[in-house]
């Protein structure tokens, strides 16, 4: 296909590691390779499930707020919240991260509505509570720094990602599971980390959308063939899932179970650091934890206050890890979580 | 009070509070000039002030007009604001001198700032012009 | 609708600024304010703890120590300084309270004088400046000349400052003296000090000057002078008088307010000062009463 | 919208990008009505105000930051009558690196950054009144030094008869302050050396013998009373002025058939040959708001508990509650006869000194002036 | 001017007073002036909230303060004050409003009595900077956004967890230190 065709793949500068894991076997790596046979099964999926929709129905979507209620006449299972906020005004496109639907549910930016609903808009600075965008927020700086991380090593050292936990604003950092072939132990210096940080916002500069799609668990498996964990994940979400769908997320290439929702684009990172790798001894073997803070575009913070926060990210995220219980991104309670208040 | 008023007869130019060109002065010594002019009501007026301002004060010496001559003087009192310690008058007063320093009359009836003690012996040249005379016919020291 | 949606950037409003103002001019904290020259001025002599109840006539008694109003000249640590140089000086000097209208006497030092000393006698007329330029106008009429005097409060030079007779006058400037017959202004060099009863107030002397007729130092007509008896002029000065008149001013509270320093500040600088002029004054009372005692004996 | 102007800025072909400070050609015959050169600024000066943005943050938070500013640094206090803060870890003098060096005439020293409280009155042994204006010397420690080898300006000092000799510069800052008002960059300053930052930022040049250890509190004790020092600051700024105001003109007579020049400055230049308007001619302009120094004022008193500074004369640059800095003089009659504090002055110990006099100045705490009768 | 006014004694404002008044372009003179002020000062204790160019708003905000602290300090049987109040309030009713609503309203305040808040422009239209002028504790709804709402905005929520950790930390170390002195 296309994807396969071309070659699409940038090469990232910012390469990690020290001489001393720099292979000089000049290999063809297979990463890219998988890369665009998993994308080219995620444009498959998502062409069929658009053809799916069949003849055009329209909905009446009601928007409540500033600058002005608008009712809107939308394309059921097409349009999305995304399309609503330009059809309203261009602030909603820039600073909305997550739509609100009957006050209920929460929805993705880029997922197409599938009734009659009213529809409001949460940003950084929703009132009275932007927990929830928080949470989305959180979870998909998890998903972006999983996107790093997978490319920013050197060809010889393959990054497995694991998977992330929680979103929790609380525990001071976003986090992701990572295990490193080829490098048993490995502390990153302050400049890797740095490198690391510029990565992150270099990706998130580049406006990639997060593109939602539900598969069935043959197609999530096909996906993550290559990836031991995620082959062992998979089933699981499916099981526990009502329609026994595997929820996947893409930005850019890069594609990542989870549960979701997310925030709508990564143009809404703002700030950003990732603050410390620390290593993890598990049963599946040693994994690194990469934890990271950041804060939306448009929230300011002295960079004193700021420096308290990296400061609290560096020590480690407490957060569950494969042992304990389990994950975040096979843990489908769709009930309780995704509604709002 | 009576020589102010009939100076007004003949000259109405606003009071000036500097001593230059042109300004009407009052004579506070008992020469014979100066009284007759006061009582006549014809005052003096400065034709020229001997310092590089232009513009007079105490101890400043300069030429007046009086009766159709020319005479020296030295201011000993103005109307203008003056510094701390220095009295200001409610008239300009000058006591009429010749060419040597010496005062043409023998008595000055006014009070006479303190400063013009220093001043005038400052201004005192051995060879030149004796101002301390003056001091010596003043009656009265504020 | 414009109001609701976008954002308001506050500024300049509320408490922050209050104390904000309060950091850039005060160098230092209210503690230090209190008690400010105790370690400084008086080295190690201990003082008992005295609660300073500051009258509330201190302003017109003591009006060099408000500072100077004018917002870009104003800075809390050179008027302290200011205060303390004050006070300082006040110790060696009893600077007695007066007013415009008061028949005062200075004696002073003075180096061109024969004997090095002088005094004159006069009313004072103008009062005028704050802290060590504080600066008074005496008048006097003296073989039939008129004469002043400026003295500053604060002067090194100046031995002795007696208030002969304490009273107020009609007017805070009393200027238009100069343009009064002398009989206004003459006073006896040899007059003798008039007491007044302990605690009783400062009279006010009611006297209504009769200028001479114009030409004048000022057109006084214009400048609603309380103690000025009929001018005796011709209408026309008077209609242009009342058309130069500014009778709105009365009305603008902001620039009283610029004119004056409040009330909080005029506290916080007595507060700080009035122990230490209070101390003066009763080391002079007894002082006095000591010389009092003391002189027929002497004379015995 | 900044971002949009940035873009549009660095988008530019190179040819059409607009240069920051670069070097600008000047022709001058007389230096005080050249307009100033654009700022280029030194390369250790970065830029210093953060965006003033509202940071939406609780009171709770707030308080907390600020705490966290105070452990780090130390609690805010008055030292010597300038809020600032009680620095955790200041260098003592014993860090200093102390050459021990004689002081000789030839060597230059550093200077102050003070700020102008304002002026009063002080008097003399004579009874004489003379106006001062008070400077307060205000928290001031140096930040840095850069070696004679190492320093290289940006703009060179051209017409500088000193620039042969090999000067250090000792950076010197005043007035520390919270680091949550500055940008990360500036603050790094400071962070290096452990210190907190400070408001204002001064470049002294100095003897490397006379150079400083960063963090070195420097006094009004810097200098003595009967010194002479220079003051540089930026003058009142008038706006655009005419020239009465400006050079002083006479202007011309307000009668006598002089219509609508009253207070102009009339002829500017010749005909003929010299038909033009020559370089400097005095014209109306902008007046004011320029660096200049005030040559050789005399220090009557300096109190070391508040570290003021009282200098002769009120001819001192700025107005009140501007920032000025003050050198050793550079009129050579003016300069210091006996040997001043070098490289600078020790913290005093004792708080009995509070006030030191120059010699015939009166002492407010003294008796009132007599004078002895001729004899 | 040199000396202060002791004339007459006034309450110190909690504002930023300006070194100089601002110039109102009234060909009028200084009294047009005050008239123009005196309209903006009447509406605001009748409006509780206005929108106006911004030197304007700053001028007026003094003297409404000023016309405030005055009622406050003199209360309504003063009559220079209430001369005062009836030069600066056109409509009389306002009168009994200022002695009898926002003397009492304002009798306890520690901060000024009004606000001052910059407003938006639309762009191509105004030149001029406008602001906001409000009485505090006037019934409509806050122009700006309550600081409490603001707690749950994603710094001030990592902030408060990190100062839990901090102050954790913090007595941590206090505990070790004392254990340790008990030690020696």
């Amino acid at each position: 296909m296309k994807r396969f065709s071309s070659c699409l793949y940038k090469k990232y500068s910012g390469s990690l590691c020290s001489i001393k894991y720099v292979s000089t076997s000049a290999n063809i790596h297979p990463k890219t390779e998988i890369v665009a046979y998993q994308n080219n099964l995620f444009d498959n999926e998502q062409k069929r499930q658009r053809e799916a929709v069949g003849r055009i129905e329209k909905i009446t979507v009601k928007y409540i707020g500033v600058p002005e209620n608008v009712t809107l006449s939308m394309n059921k299972g097409i349009s999305t919240p995304f399309h609503c906020a330009q059809h309203i005004s261009e602030m909603l496109v820039k600073r909305s991260g997550l739509a609100l639907i009957d006050e209920t549910h929460l929805w993705d930016m880029h997922r197409p509505l599938e009734s009659d609903c009213e529809l409001t808009f949460m940003h950084a600075q929703y009132l009275p509570d932007p927990y929830h965008f928080n949470r989305a927020y959180w979870r998909s700086c998890s998903l972006i720094l999983g996107a790093v991380i997978s490319k920013a090593f050197k060809t010889d050292i393959q990054p497995t990602l694991h998977s992330f936990p929680s979103p929790n604003v609380k525990s001071g950092s976003f986090v992701y599971d990572v295990e490193l072939s080829n490098l048993p132990e490995w502390a990153p210096t302050e400049n890797e980390l740095r490198i690391l940080s510029a990565n992150m916002v270099k990706f998130a500069q580049k406006s990639y959308k997060f593109e939602r799609l539900a598969v069935s668990e043959e197609l999530a498996l096909d996906i993550f063939q290559e990836n031991k964990f995620k082959k062992e994940q998979v089933p699981n979400i499916a099981q526990q899932s009502i329609d026994k769908k595997v929820v996947l997320y893409r930005i850019d290439d890069h594609i990542e179970i989870s549960r979701g929702p997310m925030i709508g684009n990564t143009d809404l990172l703002g700030r950003c650091s990732i603050t410390a790798v620390h290593r993890l001894d598990t049963k599946n073997g040693h994994l690194y934890r990469f934890q990271g803070v950041s804060l939306p575009v448009n929230i300011m913070l002295n960079h004193f206050a700021y420096s308290l926060l990296e400061q609290r990210a560096k020590k480690l995220n407490a957060a569950r890890w494969v042992d304990q219980a389990q994950n975040d991104t096979y843990v489908p309670q769709f009930s309780r979580e995704e509604t709002a208040v | 009070m009576s020589t102010i008023f009939a100076a007004r007869q003949f000259s109405t130019s606003a009071v000036s509070n500097h001593i230059m060109k042109l300004t009407r002065l009052r004579v506070v010594d008992n020469s014979t000039i100066g009284k007759q002019a006061m009582a006549e009501g014809k005052p003096p007026r400065c034709i020229h002030v001997y310092n590089k301002k232009g513009i007079g004060t105490i101890g400043d010496k300069i030429m007046v007009a009086i009766k159709g001559e020319k005479v020296k003087a030295i201011i000993v009192g103005c109307v203008k604001e003056q510094k701390p310690n220095i009295p200001r008058f409610d008239s300009n007063n000058i006591v009429l001198i010749d060419d040597n320093g010496t005062p043409l009359g023998t008595r000055i009836n006014v009070p006479i700032p303190i400063v013009l003690r220093t001043i005038l012996k400052e201004k005192t040249f051995s060879k030149g012009a004796d101002y301390t005379k003056l001091l010596a016919i003043a009656s009265n020291y504020v | 609708m414009l109001l609701k949606t976008l954002n308001f950037h506050r500024f300049k409003c509320g408490f922050a600024p209050v104390l904000r103002a309060s950091r850039l001019f005060s160098n230092s904290p209210p503690s230090d304010v209190q008690q400010p020259s105790d370690e400084s001025i008086s080295g190690k002599q201990v003082k008992p703890e005295r609660k300073s109840v500051v009258p509330s006539n201190s302003r017109f008694i003591y009006p060099e120590f408000l500072p100077d109003p004018k917002i870009e000249w104003r800075n809390s640590l050179r008027e302290k300084l200011e205060r303390m140089d004050m006070i300082q000086r006040r110790k060696h000097i009893d600077i007695p309270e007066f007013y415009v209208g008061s028949i005062m006497a200075v004696s002073s030092s003075n180096q061109h004088a024969p004997n090095k000393a002088t005094r004159f006698v006069g009313i004072c007329i103008q009062r005028l400046g704050c802290g060590l330029r504080a600066n008074f106008t005496l008048r006097n009429v003296i073989k039939h000349v008129g004469t002043e005097m400026k003295y500053q409060l604060y002067d090194p030079t100046i031995q002795k400052i007696e208030v002969l007779r304490l009273e107020k006058r009609l007017d805070d400037e009393l200027l238009y003296l100069r343009d009064a017959p002398n009989e206004y202004s003459t006073f006896d060099e040899n007059m003798e000090v008039e007491y007044l009863p302990e605690g009783a107030p400062v009279p006010v002397n009611p006297e209504m000057v009769k200028l001479k007729p114009r030409p004048w130092r000022a057109r006084w007509e214009r400048k609603n002078m309380k103690g000025l008896a009929d001018l005796g002029l011709e209408d026309r000065f008077y209609e242009r008088a009342e058309e130069l008149a500014t009778p709105w001013e009365k009305y603008d509270l902001m620039k009283q307010y610029r004119k004056t320093i409040p009330e909080e500040e005029q506290k916080e600088i007595f507060a700080e000062v009035y122990s230490e002029l209070h101390e003066v004054e009763v080391m002079r009372k007894k002082l006095k009463r000591k010389k009092v005692f003391i002189k027929p004996t002497k004379n015995v | 919208m900044s971002k949009i102007m940035k873009r549009t800025v660095f988008d530019l072909p190179s040819s059409f990008r607009i240069t920051f400070g670069g070097p600008m050609v000047l022709q001058s015959r007389t230096a005080h009505n050249v307009r100033a050169p654009r700022i280029k600024y030194p390369l250790w000066y970065l830029q210093r105000e953060r965006a003033k943005d509202d940071q939406q943050l609780t009171g709770d938070n707030r308080a907390f930051v600020k705490e966290a500013v105070h452990d780090k640094f130390g609690m805010p206090a008055v030292i010597h009558g300038i809020s600032t803060y009680d620095v955790r870890s200041p260098l003592s003098e014993d860090s200093v690196e102390c050459l021990n060096v004689e002081w000789n005439p030839k060597l230059q020293r550093t200077g102050l950054i003070a700020r102008k409280l304002g002026n009063y009155p002080m008097w003399l042994d004579n009874g004489k009144s003379v106006l001062s204006t008070l400077l307060q010397v205000i928290d001031n420690h140096v930040i840095k030094y850069i070696p004679p080898g190492e320093f290289n300006p940006p703009r060179k000092p051209y017409s500088c008869p000193n620039h042969k000799k090999p000067l250090g510069c000792l950076l010197v800052g005043a007035e520390s302050a919270d680091p949550q008002y500055f940008t990360k960059q500036y603050c790094g300053l400071f962070y290096r050396e452990g210190m907190m930052p400070k408001k204002y930022l001064g470049r002294f040049m100095v003897s490397p013998e006379a150079a400083l250890q960063p963090g070195t509190p420097l006094l009004a004790s810097h200098f003595r009373p009967g010194d002479f020092i220079d003051v540089r600051g930026k003058t009142i700024d008038r706006g655009f002025q005419g020239v009465m105001k400006r050079h002083g003109f006479h202007g011309m007579p307000a009668t006598h058939g002089v219509t609508k020049s009253h207070r102009r400055g009339g002829n500017v230049g010749h005909g003929g040959e010299k038909g033009r308007i020559f370089p400097g001619t005095k014209m109306p302009g902008h007046m004011g708001n320029r660096y200049r120094l005030h040559k050789g004022a005399e220090i009557l008193r300096i109190n070391h508990k508040y570290n003021v500074i009282w200098i002769k004369g009120i001819a001192s640059p700025g107005k009140t509650n501007s920032i000025v800095y003050l050198y050793d003089t550079i009129l050579p009659l003016r300069k210091h006869k006996s040997p001043p504090p070098f490289p600078t002055s020790k913290v005093a110990d004792d708080d009995q000194l509070i006030d030191s006099y120059k010699e015939h100045v009166y002492k407010f705490t003294d008796q009132t002036i007599t004078y002895e009768e001729d004899k | 001017m040199n000396q202060a006014e002791v004339s007459q004694l006034v309450s110190k404002l909690r504002i930023r007073i300006n070194p100089r008044h601002k110039n109102l372009k009234c060909p009028e003179g200084p009294q047009g002036r005050l008239n123009k002020l005196r309209k903006t000062v009447n509406a605001l204790f009748k409006y509780e909230r206005l929108e106006l160019n911004y030197t304007l708003a700053d001028e007026t905000r003094g003297y409404a303060e000023r016309l405030i602290s005055e009622a406050i300090r003199h209360g309504d049987t003063h009559k220079p004050t209430m001369e005062m109040a009836d030069y600066w309030i056109e409509e009389k009713q306002l009168i009994h409003k200022l002695f009898k609503v926002l003397v009492p309203r304002f009798n306890d305040y520690q901060t000024s009595y009004t606000m001052l808040y910059r407003a938006p422009k639309a762009y191509p239209e105004i030149v001029y900077p406008r602001s906001v002028l409000e009485l505090r504790g006037n019934p409509f709804p806050a122009i700006l956004p309550q600081r409490s709402d603001q707690r749950n905005f994603i710094h001030n929520v990592l902030l408060d967890e990190a100062k839990k950790a901090y102050r954790a930390e913090k007595y941590e170390e206090i505990t070790k230190s004392l254990e340790e002195q008990r030690d020696e």
